[in-house]
Parts: C-alpha cells; structure tokens; sequence
C-alpha cells in the first residue's frame, strides 16, 4: 500500500516529494537521476526562451541555517531545455517545467515549448527575489496577466511560483487563481544579502541574492498556512526549508498536498528517501492511509 | 561554512609563462583538504572561481597554481603579497590513498592537483612515477619543483614538451606504453586537458589500468546544488572532481567530447 | 579614545548598541541594568495607553538559527511605564521609548507621555507582524499619517521602526521620512509559524509570530542597505540577528549609524561588552578612528 | 531548543485536594537538570507555564506537582496516562549542592521542586531535615511521600497544618526557631508562599543563616529575554529561580510586598 500518493489536482504523483527548480533539475541525466532516487516528480531550472549565464560568481554563500544565491536564472533557453526534458519525459519522469521570461510571450511560448515534450505541469517563476521576473509576483495586476496568457495558451496545469517578498502574499495567490492557476507553489526565496567584513564587499557578485534552508521554514509554512486558510482553493505545494520528513510534515499540517526540496538536496540525494521513509513511518504509527487524512489539520487545531 | 574565508596572500612565485603559485594560510581546508579536492578562490569584485590546491605545507600554509587565461585567472595571477583573497572548501571527492607503486601524469597547470599527492608519496617512502607534459619549457609549471623533488631519484619524473624545448618532444602520452611496460602499477592518476585524460582513459580501458582522473566542467556552487557542473549524471563538484575509471566508462561518450558553459548549453571540446 | 561614538541626527551615543525594544527594557531596574552592562542606549518594551496583557503563552518558540515569538506587546500602559522609565532617565540612561497605539492619538498621547519623561528619543512600533500596528507599517499612507502626527506633537526625535512584511521597505521608509522621522529602525520580525507536528497544533497561541535571531540577518542587512542607497537620508538604524562584532560591522558596512541587539541577549548580558570590544579592536587594527570611516562602505565596494 | 517536546503522560496521581502528580519521560531534561530548575509545561491550545519538577527517576523518569489554581492548572490536573503535554527546558538557576547538614522548608506545592533535593540527599545519605507546612492533611501534597522516604529517621520530618488536621497546628515558620536552635545547618532551602519566604528571609538574615529561596513571578519566555518576569533587576527565569540570601537582600523591598502581573503592571501581594 503507498501511504504518500497524492494528487494536486488532475496531477497525479506517487509521492508528496517534488525537486525544487533550480536545484539539480538542470540536465536530463540529472533529472532523471533526481526521480530514480525516489522523487515524485522533478521541476526543471527555470528556463527562458534564449539561454542565459547567469550572474557571475559568486553564486552562493552560505548563512546561518540558510544559503543565500543569485545564479541568475542560467539556462540553455527552451530550445536545448526541452530537448532535455524530453529525454527524461520520454522514460516516464513526471517533470514540471519551471517557466519565465521577459514578456507575457515569452512565458506563453516557453511554456508551449515544455508543453509539447511532455511535462506534466508547468511553473511560472514570477518570484525570483534577484530577478525581473520577480516584479511580477509582487504585483496583482502582472500576475494576473502573465497566468491567464499561460493558462489561455496551454492545456496542461498551469502552477504558480510565489514570493513571500510581498505584504500580503493571499492577495497574489488569489489573483493567480482568479487567473485561472491550478496549483501554487509557497514560497520561493527570502530577498536577502551577506557582506563581508574583511573586505566590505557584498559577497555575491549581484549583491542580493534568495535566502534558502531551515532558516526561512518558518516564514514558508506561514505562508502555506496563510493561504490554506483563505479563499484560495487550489492545491498547494509547500517549500522552503524542508530537510527532513518532520518539516515535510508541518507543511502538510499547515495545508500543502506536496512538498518541494531545493537546499536540503546539498546534505545528498538519500534525503529524498529518508523523507519518504519518515513519512511513511509516521503514518503508518498513526494508522492513517492518505495524505488527506493529515494535509491542513492544524487549521483544525486553535 | 560556505562562506569565502579572507585570507592574505603570503608568498608569491612565478612557475611558468602566466602561471603563478600562491601561497596563504586556511586552517579549515588544510585540516581536511585529501589530494585533488578543490577550492572556491574568491576574488572580491570579480568573480569566484573552482581551483586545486597545489600544496599543503605546515601551520595551514596552502597554495594554488593558477594559469591566466581569463579575467579571473589574469587578476589572481596580479596579486602581491599582502592582497586577500577568500576560499571556501574544501570540496568535492578527492583522489584514491595511493598504492604501492604509482604512476601521476599531468599537463600543464593540470598537475596543480596532484602535487599534494606526490609530496605526500614522497613524504611517505612510496613508490611514485611522475610524467609532466606541457607546451615548452618556459610554459610548463611545476618542472623546477620537480626535479628538485627527484633529483635524488631521476628516474621517475620525466617530461614532455610539444616543442621539444625540455624533456622529449611530443605528448605526455606518448611514454604511456613504454613506462607502463616496464611497470605494474596499483594507481595511475591524471589531470590535465580533457583530450590527454580521453586518451588515456582510453588506453587505461584496454589494459585494464586502475586510473583516476580529475575532470573539470562549470563550478558555480561547488556544493552540489545548482547543477550547473554535470557531466552525465554526476556533479564534478560534489561526485567528482576526481573520478575512477568504471565511473568514467558511463560518461566516456561525453569525455573529451561535450562540456557546458556557464548557462548549462551543450558545447564541444 | 572612544572610537565607537555615534550620531543618530541629534542623539550622540557613546556607542552603536542599542538594546532593541521588547527584549528586557520592561522595568526600571530592568533598563538600568541594561545600560549598566555597557548599551549605548536602551528601546523600552513597546508601550500603549493602557495596560495589555499580552497573548497567553507559547509566545517564544524556536527556530533553526531564531526565534518566533508572539508576546501581544503586553506592558502595564504608558501612565505605569513612564514612571519606570522617569525613574532610569533621571539617572542618566539613555532611554528610547518605544510607542504604539489603535489611534493616532493614542500614538500622540503615548509619546507626549514618553516625552515628559525625559526619553532621548520615541521609536514608532509600526511593524510588528503579529499585532495590527503592523498595518500602519504597510501601508504607506497610514505610516505617513501616523508619523506625521506625533511628529508634530513632539519635539524630541522620532524614529520609526520599519516592517520587512512589504513589498517594497524603501517605499515605506521614504513615506516615514517625508512625514519628517528623524531616524529609522530596520527590521522588526518577520512573520512566521512553527507547527508542532505530533499534535498539529500551531506552537504559539496567536499562531503566528515574528522571527528574529541570526536566520533573519541576511533580510535585515538587505533591508538597511536598500534604505541607505535610496534616496533616505536619515539614520538607520540597524536590527536583526545580531550576535557578535562582526554581524554588527556588517550591519554598520551596510550603512547603519547604530545597531540594535535582540535575541542575542538570550545569550547573557555579556553580549554587549563582547560586540563592543570586539568592534573596538576592529578599529584600532584598521587604524581607524571614527565609526563614519566605516558606516556604508559597502556602498563603494562594488 | 527552546521548543516544547511532546510527552506521553505514563501515570497520575493524586497528590492530596486539587493537586496531581504527573509522571512523563523527557531525556534532555532529565538529563540536564539540577535541583530548583524548571521547565515550561505546554498544553497544546490552551497555555504554557512554568513548573517545578518534583521527581527525577530512572530511565529519564520526570514528575510534576501541580495544584489546581486556574484554567491551566485545572486541564493539567484533569490530564489522564496516555494525554500529551509539551515540555522545555530545564531553565533557570537550580539550588546549590547540597552541604553536610540542610534544611528544607516547603509549603504546600512549593514543596515539589525541593523534593528532587530531598531524593538527592536520602540517595546520597546527606543529612537533611524538612518542614512541611499546609492548610490541612488533605490540602497538602507530598505527606506520604515524605513519610515514607523519612520512616526510618523519623525525627527530620515535620508537618504543620493550619487547622491542625496533621503535625502541629500553625505554620510552618512557627518550628524556625525550634529547629534551627537545635541544629547547625549549611544550607536552608525554602520554597511556596511569598510571604512565608519573606518571614524566612527576614528571620535568616536575622540570624545569619545560608539560605536559598525559590521565587515565582510572571514567566512568558522562560529564557531571560522578554522581561516579564523582573523582580528588581533579577530575571526570575534565568537569574532565579533560586535565591541566594545576598541576592535577596537587594530585593527584600520587593520580596512578599510587590509582583507584577501579565502586562507588567505592579501587583500587591
Ligand atoms: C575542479 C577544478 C579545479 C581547477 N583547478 C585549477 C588549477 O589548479 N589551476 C588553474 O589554473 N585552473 C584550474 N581550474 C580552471 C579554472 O577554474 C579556470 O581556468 C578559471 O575559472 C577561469 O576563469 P577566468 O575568469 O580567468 O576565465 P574566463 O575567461 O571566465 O574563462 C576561461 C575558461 O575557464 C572556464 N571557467 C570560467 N569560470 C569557470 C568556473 N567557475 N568553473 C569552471 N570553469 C570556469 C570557462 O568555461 C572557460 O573555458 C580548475 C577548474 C576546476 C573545475
Ligand atoms: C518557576 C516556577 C515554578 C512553579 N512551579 C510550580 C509547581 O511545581 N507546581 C504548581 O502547581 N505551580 C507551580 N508554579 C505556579 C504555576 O506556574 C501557576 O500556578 C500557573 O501558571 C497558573 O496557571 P493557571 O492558568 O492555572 O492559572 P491562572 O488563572 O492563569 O492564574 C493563577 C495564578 O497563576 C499565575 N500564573 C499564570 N500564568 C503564569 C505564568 N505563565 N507564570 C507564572 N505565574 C503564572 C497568575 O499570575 C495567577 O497568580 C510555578 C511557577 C513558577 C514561576
Ligand atoms: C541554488 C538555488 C537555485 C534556485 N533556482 C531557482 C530557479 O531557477 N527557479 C525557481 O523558481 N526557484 C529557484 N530556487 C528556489 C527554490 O526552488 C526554492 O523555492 C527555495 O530554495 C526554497 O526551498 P529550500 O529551502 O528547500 O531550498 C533556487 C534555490 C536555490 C538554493
Ligand atoms: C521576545 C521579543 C519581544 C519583542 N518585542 C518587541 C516590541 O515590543 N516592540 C518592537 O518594536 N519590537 C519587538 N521585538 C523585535 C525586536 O525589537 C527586534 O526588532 C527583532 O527581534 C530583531 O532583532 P534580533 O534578531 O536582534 O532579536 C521583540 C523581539 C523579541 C525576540
Ligand atoms: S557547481 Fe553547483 S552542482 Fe556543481
Ligand atoms: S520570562 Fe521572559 S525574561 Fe523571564
């Protein structure tokens, strides 16, 4: 009996347990290596129409309980990306594609692009902290766009990637389902910075950079819990800070049908196991047989 | 911990034409760092770059050889005693302990990586042969620290130039079959350009030779998170950058072939 | 030679450590002990017009590298609470007192009080996430509103304590200085949620809290380096995470005149006399002489 | 760290009228602490107080007395074997180690974080006498307990109740002289109403006795960071809540006369 199906909406996975972009999902060999080691779907790096370098190192850096970057969206653009992505898709690796672009038609036609090799879903980043693409999320009106042109574009899911770098993230989650999202990913990164004293230099090459890790978990199942609790009905995927399966399991509580795992992948891929096993476990010692038995029930809770 | 640690520059020499080495204290990476594991070099301003350690003395005292081939390597190889730089690490998995009897082949700034290796074999007592290939003699780095490594035992070191400048002429694999006849050796240990490393994996397979090479492809973490340095499945900087001859068999289409730049596209070699 | 000296506008502190509000400035003897322990100046426990008790316990939880707490700004109201402080101010300490109310007048009234007292100064709690003073802090019009009128009633400084819950915390400080604060504090907490996943239940009885500690430096020295390369020209004070000499330079690199310590007095009272000498001997390594040498640097390094 | 760790409760018992003793397993607080300390008792939902312990066993064994006072109180004691609560700590200054020949005096369920102290003394064989004052047999807690530790040595256990119910009638204080003139002690230790503490403080300080008080005030954070529970410049969660007689002196105007409550507001006691 698997205890960890779940579903988010008509996306159906073997295991709450997803990749997070950026982290590893780069490659189809890394993809694919991501699922063998047991996720239940991985999301590519964020891919734009043309390929972009990235900032110039440093990258990242570390901080206390957290990691701090800037990469700076590299990628192959859509052309090499999808040709990846079909090469895992191909081998039945469920892969959601992680979509952003400059324009409302660049996130349409990269979207079309992962579309037509087969992801299961795809992402809009519209909140890298260090990004352009970040403005968007922090705006009703952008976000509301660039989701209905996706979603007018593409028959497959369409999930919306969060920021928490806003004053009320349930006022974009709610735009982004009146858009028409069918799922929304909570959160991505912190807008944070590290300047060395040695030197006085702000130690990444682009200054600020998305805090990651233990860290910002608290800040993440705030706001996993904090649109579990409005109007929003679509599913949610919680992320950040998750290292192991009793953070997975907060933000299950806190209302996420699936979680994602980004930082935590530097401890190694076994994590992806442990997590599972833990949960597992945990449900097993409860006598529950769904994820829906616990997903959301610390709303229950007060 | 992943945080560049600022250290002073103590000391630095000129190895060869636009190669320097550099010396400076890091108790961190000297306290762990195992032959052929890497560093981040941070250079404040400008940019972070992956570099081998190319000696670990006493009291945490380090050093890395750099060839400057871009703006980062150029900077780096500008610096006086007294600047700073940061390094974080070490990373990545280091070389195999050696065996009884060793075979090292480097070229170019490539043998940065294994001199820690062979000072620790002469350190050691243990049997180490050394083959050195590089463009000419003033271009070659490394070759005076050698010999004065070896001159008590000659018959180990031996160098290539492709001009014939010093040592015999041609290509550092080109003395694989006769130093390999005359030999059984437990390891064989390369760095260098990725063509020479084909080549030698190449030969390796079809002897059946236990070699380890380091490869390099673009670091931007060097944590194994961002997936911007895979070669087939592995990271280089988490799963290599020193890999063993059945791992290399996975990725020998790849080898010598195909590498990414720093967006992740594919590019050949 | 004193190198730690410092100007916010028209406060002089014989040094950057403020003790920041809520953290054991709540009696008399509670701040003269903070200011005997070697703190430039001590913030009060922020303080309304009358008496609040407060949220029920858990109001302190931890996180990794932090800490979430909900206190409800529980304080025995400005009529009780300016006795304690009258008491420390006539013996020569320091004293900011800290002001928030459910109205304008009740801000008024609060720092009127604080005022007569003999405060150097009153800091605007209009930030804390888990109260709904924190509104006015995210709200540009009602931080203008708000800071405009107790300005104008009052004539010692007014510093105003920003919210890094925005979108955008430039905006914010920007309305607060042209409504006329002659400094500004960055950051309160963050808002965040800790789930207790045996029971479900969230830890702290309001739910929600607001994070401080180390995880939240690197937001906090992000948000003092964004004000200071605005167009604010005000003081900035600097708040978040601090628990050595080295976070508070980094904190001072980043453009702040003084910095506040929180959570890291957890660690004892000695703290203080640590950061100080620490920071001390930094200057004296570096042959510098004043603070101003080093406030914003980071700016130049680029 | 400072986050509650959920425990089975493994048995309760009934202590005497309105007061229990619960009995749960936490190993870092079993670990850690030392007589006099507290932990913060966490009942998911409804609160979070701070409790004495009043037993450490084997095997990480831990107990509790709780009397019945309010709405927290009352769900504790209403709590059955296999309910959870969440604990954290132990925090606080604890007692001092015991000397040759000691005195505790309790009153009431200010008696609990002394009887780890009194376990330690019997385990160890350390001479320890202990007066024990309630409002009558059935409103004090701990008398069979204490009795059936004290049997053999009947003679260093004393009991007063109010109403005479049990031992000598009156309070507690009243056998001080009786006692204290009959022996030497190194230490006194004393812990429940404020203001037979306070009557203990003036009478030592009278006399020049070594004595150690456990105090409480209003506790929110348990770690000496939200200033909730000042008395004079003294945290009582991270200074107390332990006393020494020198420190007690410099809050003797305080001691049995002020206390503040929730908000800070200054109470009469
Ligand atoms: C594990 C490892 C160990 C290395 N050890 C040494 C050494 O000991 N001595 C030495 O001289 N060189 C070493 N290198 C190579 C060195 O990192 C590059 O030469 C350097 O990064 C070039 O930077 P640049 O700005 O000077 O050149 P650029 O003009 O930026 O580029 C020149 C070349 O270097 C490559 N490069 C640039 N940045 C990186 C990066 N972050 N990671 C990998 N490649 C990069 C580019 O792809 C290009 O091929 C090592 C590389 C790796 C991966
Ligand atoms: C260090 C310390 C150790 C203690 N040990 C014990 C013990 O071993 N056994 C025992 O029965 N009691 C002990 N107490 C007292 C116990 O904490 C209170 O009786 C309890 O908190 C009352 O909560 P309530 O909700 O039942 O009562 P309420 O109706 O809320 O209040 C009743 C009384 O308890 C006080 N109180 C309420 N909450 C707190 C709090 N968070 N901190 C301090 N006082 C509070 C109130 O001020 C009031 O005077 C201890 C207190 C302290 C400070
Ligand atoms: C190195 C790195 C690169 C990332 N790149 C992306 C990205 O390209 N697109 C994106 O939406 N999120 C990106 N993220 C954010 C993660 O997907 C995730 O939202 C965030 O790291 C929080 O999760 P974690 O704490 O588990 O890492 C990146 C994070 C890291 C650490
Ligand atoms: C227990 C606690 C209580 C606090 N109470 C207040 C308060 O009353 N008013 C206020 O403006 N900030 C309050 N804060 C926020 C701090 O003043 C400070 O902005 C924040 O904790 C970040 O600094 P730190 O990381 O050094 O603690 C409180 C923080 C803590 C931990
Ligand atoms: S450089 Fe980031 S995974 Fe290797
Ligand atoms: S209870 Fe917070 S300081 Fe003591």
């Amino acid at each position: 009996m698997n205890f960890l199906e779940t579903a988010l909406g008509s996306i159906k996975l073997d295991n709450p347990l997803i990749i997070a972009s950026g982290v590893l999902g780069t490659t189809a060999e890394g993809i694919k290596l991501l699922y063998e080691k047991g996720a239940g779907a991985v999301v590519t790096k964020t891919t734009t129409l043309s390929s972009k370098p990235g900032y110039a190192n440093p990258t990242v850096v570390s901080t206390p309980s957290g990691l701090l970057n800037s990469m700076g969206l590299p990628n192959p653009g859509i052309e090499e990306m999808s040709r990846e992505v079909a090469s895992a898709c191909c081998e039945g690796v469920p892969v959601i594609g992680s979509v952003a672009g400059s324009s409302i038609s660049e996130f349409i036609e990269v979207a079309k692009r992962f579309e037509d090799v087969g992801v299961i879903g795809v992402e809009l980043n519209i909140s890298c902290p260090h990004e352009r693409v970040g403005l968007i999320g922090q705006d009703c009106r952008l976000t509301y766009q660039v989701v209905k042109s996706v979603k007018d574009s593409v028959k497959i899911p369409v999930i919306v990637k969060l920021t928490p770098n806003v004053t009320n993230i349930v006022e974009i989650a709610l735009e982004a389902v009146k858009a028409g999202a069918d799922a929304l990913t909570a959160i991505n990164t912190v807008k944070g910075m590290v300047i060395d004293v040695n030197t006085g230099y702000p130690i990444l090459s682009n200054k600020f950079g998305g805090l990651s890790g233990p860290a910002i978990k608290p800040i993440a199942v705030r706001c996993v819990y904090e649109i579990y609790a409005s109007e929003v009905k679509v599913p949610i995927i919680g992320v950040g800070g998750i290292s192991n399966w009793r953070d997975a399991l907060e933000f299950l509580m806190a209302g996420a049908c699936a979680v994602q795992i980004g930082t935590s992948l530097m401890k190694g891929y076994q994590v992806i196991e442990k997590i599972k096993k833990g949960l597992t476990g945990y449900m097993k010692k409860n006598k529950l047989k769904k994820l829906n038995q616990i997903i959301g029930i610390s709303h229950k809770r007060c | 911990m992943h945080t560049p640690r600022v250290c002073k520059i103590l000391k630095v020499e000129s190895e060869a034409e636009n190669i320097k080495t550099i010396y400076f204290k890091d108790r961190r990476t000297s306290s762990r760092i195992i032959p052929g594991q890497f560093i981040m070099v941070w250079i404040p301003g400008l940019d972070e770059i992956p570099m081998g350690v190319s000696h670990t003395g006493l009291n945490s005292e380090l050093a890395i050889t750099v060839e400057a081939v871009g703006e980062a390597t150029e900077k780096l190889c500008s610096l006086k005693e007294g600047d700073v730089i940061g390094v974080r690490g070490p990373y990545g998995r280091g070389f195999s302990p050696p065996g009884l009897n060793n075979l090292i082949i480097g070229g170019g700034t490539g043998m940065a990586p294994l001199m820690p290796l062979i000072e620790l074999c002469v350190r050691e007592k243990i049997n180490v042969n050394v083959l050195l290939g590089g463009r000419s003699l003033n271009k070659t780095p490394f070759i005076k620290k050698l010999r004065d490594i070896f001159n008590p035992k000659l018959e180990c070191f031996k160098v290539t130039t492709e001009d014939g400048s010093y040592g015999c002429r041609g290509f550092v694999t080109d003395l694989l079959d006769e130093i390999i006849s005359k030999n059984s050796f437990d390891r064989i240990y390369a760095c260098g350009p990725e063509l020479m490393l084909k080549k030698i994996y190449d030969y390796c397979t079809e002897k059946k030779l236990p070699l380890e090479v380091s490869l390099e492809r673009y670091i931007k973490c060097g944590i194994g998170i961002c997936g911007s340095c895979y070669i087939g499945s592995y990271r280089v900087c988490a799963d290599g950058p020193v890999f063993k001859i059945a791992e290399l068999e996975k990725i020998r289409n790849i080898l010598g072939e195909w590498t990414r730049d720093s967006s992740g596209r594919l590019i050949q070699l």
